[in-house]
């Protein structure tokens, strides 16, 4: 809807076709509310006005019990109604922002007291400053590695929390390149107001060159071999092992069978959770032998493992 | 509330209207408690929900043949108390002091219970920020164990008051400040407030000693 | 009417004894309305010169003269003292416990000891509040959100914690009281609906008292309990979940905001048939729209969290649950509007603040509803849109009323009259000043300005300037009262009975009123606002 | 206000109630054994409330206050659960 609608005149300009549509439905409803305000105050003055205590206005007249009925359920039931188109509006808007597209650029975020640290799919990592391609869909897959933050994107009218423990997602498409302000929207102590920074959209071409001088040539991926294997955990999930546990290949996406019979989605959230707190979702027939890694194993770290997990072909028992 | 005479307060007309503010303000009042529990008993619901396999094995650490019997105990004190009530609507002044006497007794053998499991379980390294090593290596278990303590202590503190009232009516009783079946709305009062500490556990024990086992 | 008020013999309640004791240790519910009122003025300038300070600090983007902790430690102390030892107690605590009685016939609340009680539980909670700033102050915001509260700050959360536990039983011990009371204790003839809008309005509030309130301490429990024992509870290293925390948060603090602003609610339904001389339109509707926003204001909490993880279907459920709390809301908006309509409006100071009540009210309300639209709420949340917009529901609108319903029962309180006119003026700065105070908020919340923020871009900084201007009108507008009010005490004109020809029993009783209300119980034999006023004797009834 | 006969007959019921709650947990029947222990939960709280704390010859009034709590225990537990039952 919002790809088709003109950019509206006024404000922050809006950086997506997502961040339009908003626009016009947030100006929808100031104008909505202009139509509820405008006849309470009108009222209020003339009646004041008219039966001001000194006036000689006519007050005999009494509104029948009907018509009063009638008078309030309008009163009540129109503005309702009205504004329910609202909701449904908001609502739409509210699920697409919470569905990221398939195939989208996914950059890992970790929010710290006071910083942010992005993640691109090749190992480039900055801080504060994220650097995307205008045009492509773009995922951020979030986690804090203290309090809860929020990253938020005032250009494209999205914010989310980034939430301790767990993995929170946010997406854009942006359709212009350019600087923008990224903020921390939840309050998270001393340095709160520093913990900004700008959201850089660049062409295609200046976000591959970019990426190229950026430094760090292992991807994701292969970083986390690397911390797979400092971290063992070959000795049983290793093809060679002689302990029982998981094939890791080809997991990332499935739906996956837990010891007390629950089906759960092997998604980032999943791999995490088997990570730091095994015992939440252990896999059927398997024994609940799997070390407890959350005292050792950093935030960047999870994340490197999960790419790298992501990345095993089917059936693959490194 | 209740501890003048039973003379009418001068904002009532009537005595049966100030036993019903009475009532009515006690029945308020626990209706706040029950919020107050609820919001325990939510906490649960929801780590019950997220932790199965580790509420599972925590709740596998407690002792069940004590929690089985401290509900028991609790179970009985909750209706000598009513046997109390009735006694002393009824102005049997013997029979409402022994009932009297029986609940605080009920009421002390469920603390000794309560207070002989905390030690057991402390001992076993179940209180997880103190004490001997906590043994499950489950890190939610400890979630079990943070709640587990304080909605115990919450209901023990409770009762603890509970018992300290009727202590109080039986002490009220023997020096024969407690007119009966005049005063016996003081009885009742006392009697609503600790059934509901009795309701309290009543749910405390499934959702601890139970439904995850 | 009034000869025979006078020819009662009893000294008023304010001449019922000198010493302080008289007062610390009073039953009166009307000598503990003063007690309350007393403190939480105190209160309310604490706030003010916090939020003072916070403004004018954020005239320059990169600060005036305090560090980022001063800063968070400012707006801590500014949300914790506002809310719970202004806003909450505000109305009900003085208001309702000197008029509750006197409007239903009584002659005090049904548990008199219990009411003292709960003043002194109030000092309590107020002093470890206050100690807590006076150590160095807690830097959390008024939320105390888990982890920061309980595992981050390194400033006095427990000190600030148990004050705020406290003061939940002061307001569960009232919000008791009052249900009692109207249950119990209303004179014969006085049915459900005869009483006041008032009256039905504060047990609504009392009900939200009661049932919410008790979640918050034990929320409050759990923080302390993880700060000082360190059972966690929202650890996410545990597995726990910091969303629980603000689940059970927000189920206190959502209805929360219907106990500070159906009182104000409570105020208006007064002054509109005071001051049109005319009964509320919709009496009825009226009543049971303030029954349905306190039972629809606990199903709506998790509009908070439409952000913050809470499942999206959870968001969706939500987000019409809010969407529909605004239908009691404008029902009442435009019966009070309709109540004008051919009656006899005059617009002294009182009427003044009641409708600039509903002119703040009205554009509180209606950008609720941005927030309360899912897809909307996504950019506005957690920015200074929000600020503003609670802003002009609880400091717009019950603020207003709080001193609309001051100048109203002044003459009643005191026996005394204001000066009209400074007054009045008192009325539009308040109106005018709020305006441009939060008025630039909302802008700055659309451009992505986030709330708690100490240092922001310059280009917000004209807005910021703006919204500091209307600040120190509002500064002087608050404070103008205490002046004037003060003054009035010892140089006002005497107030008769009636001074502004209402009808309610209130109205009917000397002012200052007598210590035990009526010297006899009235029986009510009238609706409620029975407006064109006749005369309507106290009719007298010995009591058994 | 109950005889003593009912009272004592509630306080059988309640341990039985007690007994057999604590024998179906044992049989670990899986999650089905929870909601039995609630449900049993549930009946025996309704037994103290209605004869030991005499709800049953309580006002009108007490019932609506009584009844309207528990409605809002429900509030909390179905809307706040269901974030989680939805996630």
């Amino acid at each position: 809807m919002g790809a088709i609608l003109p950019t509206p005149p006024i404000g922050l300009t809006p950086l997506s076709a997502y961040a339009a549509e908003y626009d016009w439905l947030f100006f929808g409803m100031c104008l909505l509310s202009l139509c509820f305000m405008v006849p309470i105050a009108v009222a209020i003055v003339y009646f004041a006005v008219k039966y001001h205590k000194d006036s000689k206005a006519d007050r005999s007249e009494r509104i029948s019990r009907r018509s009063r009925l009638i008078l309030e359920s309008s009163w009540a039931g129109i503005p309702f109604l009205l504004t329910l188109g609202v909701f449904v509006w908001a609502g739409k808007m509210y699920v697409e922002w919470a569905t990221p597209p398939k195939g989208a650029l996914e950059i890992a975020v970790i929010g710290k007291q006071w910083m942010w640290k992005f993640q691109h799919p090749g190992g480039q990592r900055e801080i504060n400053t994220l650097h995307v391609p205008v045009g492509r869909p773009v995922k951020l897959v979030m986690t804090s590695q203290d309090v809860i933050h929020s990253l938020f994107l005032p250009a494209l009218r999205i914010k989310m929390d980034v939430i301790p423990g767990r993995y929170t997602h946010l997406w854009f498409t942006a359709t212009k390149t350019g600087t923008f302000r990224l903020e921390c929207a939840e309050y998270c102590g001393t340095d709160h107001s520093r913990m900004g920074g700008s959201l850089i959209v660049m062409t295609s071409a200046d976000y591959q060159s970019w990426l190229a001088h950026a430094g760090t040539a292992i991807s994701l991926a292969a970083a986390g071999a690397e911390v797979y294997r400092k971290n063992g955990c070959s000795g049983c999930h290793g093809a060679n092992s002689t302990v029982h546990a998981p094939t890791l290949g080809g997991l990332f996406g499935t739906m996956v069978r837990t010891a007390d019979g629950r089906e759960v989605l092997a998604d980032e959230g999943y791999i995490r959770d088997c990570i730091t707190l095994p015992d939440k979702n252990r896999v059927a027939g398997f024994p609940p032998i799997m070390p407890d890694f959350s005292g050792t194993i950093s935030e960047a770290d999870l994340i490197k493992l999960i790419a790298y997990i992501r990345s095993l072909p089917p059936g693959a028992r490194p | 509330m209740s501890d003048a005479l039973p003379a009418v307060h001068e904002q009532y007309q009537v005595a049966t209207q100030q036993l019903a503010a009475d009532r009515l303000g006690l029945w308020v009042f626990l209706a706040s408690e029950a919020m107050l529990f609820g919001a325990v008993f939510f906490s649960l619901a929801v780590y019950h929900y997220i932790h199965p396999a580790a509420m599972h094995a925590a709740t596998d650490q407690l002792d069940l043949s004590m929690g089985a019997v401290g509900t028991a105990v609790l179970l009985s004190s909750s209706t000598t108390m009513a046997l109390a009530v009735k006694a002393a609507g009824e102005g049997r002044r013997w029979e409402t002091l022994v009932a009297l006497i029986g609940t605080v007794v009920l009421g002390l053998a469920f603390e000794a219970i309560k207070v002989h499991d905390w030690f057991d379980e402390f001992g076993k390294g179940l209180y997880p920020p103190a004490g001997p090593p906590f043994p499950l290596p489950q890190p939610a278990a400890r979630l079990f164990f943070h709640l587990y303590f304080v909605s115990t202590g919450l209901h023990a503190v409770h009762l603890a008051v509970g018992i300290l009232l009727v202590a109080g009516l039986v002490i009220m009783q023997v020096s024969g400040r407690l007119t009966l079946p005049e005063r016996m709305v003081t009885v009742e009062m006392v009697g609503l407030y600790w059934q509901f500490v009795d309701i309290v556990w009543i749910f405390l024990y499934p959702t601890l000693y139970l439904v995850s086992r | 009417m009034t000869a025979e008020a006078k020819a009662l013999p009893s000294k008023s309640y304010l001449e019922d004894g000198y010493t302080l004791s008289s007062w610390f240790f009073s039953t009166d519910h009307k000598r503990i309305a003063i007690l309350y009122f007393v403190s939480i003025t105190l209160f309310f300038f604490v706030g003010g010169a916090a939020a003072t300070l916070i403004r004018l600090e954020l005239l320059s983007p990169t600060g005036l003269f305090l560090s980022n902790d001063a800063y968070n430690r400012l707006f801590t102390i500014h949300g914790v003292v506002m809310v719970w030892f202004f806003l909450i107690p505000s109305i009900p605590n003085t208001f309702g416990n000197f008029l509750i009685p006197i409007m239903i016939g009584a002659k005090d609340l049904a548990f008199p000891k219990l009411n003292l009680a709960s003043w002194w539980i109030f000092v309590l909670a107020g002093c470890f509040v206050i100690a807590a700033l006076l150590i160095g102050g807690v830097d959390t915001g008024w939320t105390f959100y888990a982890p920061f509260s309980t595992m981050f700050s390194n400033g006095y959360v427990v000190p600030a914690v148990i004050g705020v536990f406290i003061a939940g039983f002061s307001t569960i011990l009232t919000g008791l009281n009052f249900i009692v009371t109207i249950h119990k204790l209303r004179a014969p003839g006085m049915t459900w609906f005869r009483l006041p809008l008032f009256v039905w309005a504060i047990y609504a509030t009392s009900l939200v008292m009661v049932l919410a309130t008790p979640v918050l301490a034990t929320t409050l429990m759990l923080i302390f309990a993880e700060r000082v024992l360190g059972l966690g509870f929202f650890d996410p290293k545990l597995g726990g979940d910091p969303v629980l925390y603000q689940h059970l948060f927000w189920f206190y603090s959502h209805p929360a905001v219907y106990i500070m602003v159906l009182p104000a609610m409570a105020v208006m339904s007064e002054l509109m048939s005071a001051f049109c001389k005319r009964r509320v339109f919709g009496y009825k509707v009226v009543a049971y729209s303030s029954l349905a926003i306190a039972g629809l204001g606990f199903l709506v909490w998790g509009h908070h969290m439409f952000v913050a993880g809470e499942s999206v279907y959870a968001g969706l459920v939500f987000s019409l649950l809010s969407f529909s709390i605004a239908v009691p809301s404008a029902i009442k908006v435009f019966n009070w509007t309709a109540t004008m309509r051919k009656g006899y409006v005059s617009l002294d100071a009182p009427m003044l603040f009641a409708l600039g009540f509903i002119g703040l009210f009205v554009i509180g309300g209606l950008s609720g509803l941005f927030v309360a639209a899912t897809g909307l709420d996504v950019h506005l949340t957690r920015t200074y849109f929000v600020i503003a917009h609670f802003h002009f529901i609880m400091v717009g609108g019950t603020v207003s009323c709080y001193f609309g319903a001051l100048h109203f029962w002044w003459p009643k309180m005191t026996g005394r009259m204001y000066p009209e006119m400074l007054g009045r003026g008192t009325a539009l700065m308040i109106f005018f000043g709020f305006i441009l105070t939060f008025m630039p908020q909302f802008i700055l919340g659309w451009l992505g300005m986030p709330r708690r923020y100490h240092l922001y871009p310059p280009e917000f900084q004209v807005l910021n300037v703006l919204s500091s201007a209307g600040a120190s009108i509002l500064a002087v507008a608050y404070t103008l009262p205490l002046i004037y009010l003060g003054w009035s005490l010892f140089y006002g004109k005497r107030a008769g009975a009636n001074p502004w020809g209402a009808a309610g029993l209130e109205w009917l009783i000397p002012s200052p009123p007598p210590r035990e209300n009526f010297e006899t119980v009235p029986v009510v034999t009238w609706e409620a606002y029975p407006y064109p006023l006749k005369p309507q004797p106290v009719e007298r009834k010995e009591t058994p | 206000m109950p005889n003593r006969m009912t009272l004592v007959a509630v306080w059988l019921v309640l341990l039985a109630l007690l007994g057999i709650s604590t024998w179906v947990a044992l049989l670990r029947l899986g999650s089905w054994h929870a909601a039995l222990n609630l449900i049993f939960a549930v009946a025996s709280a309704g037994a103290v409330v209605w004869f030991d704390m005499h709800l049953r010859k309580g006002s009108g009034t007490l019932k609506l206050f009584a009844g309207g709590t528990v409605i809002f225990l429900f509030i909390m537990f179905g809307f706040g659960l269901a974030d989680w039952l939805t996630r």
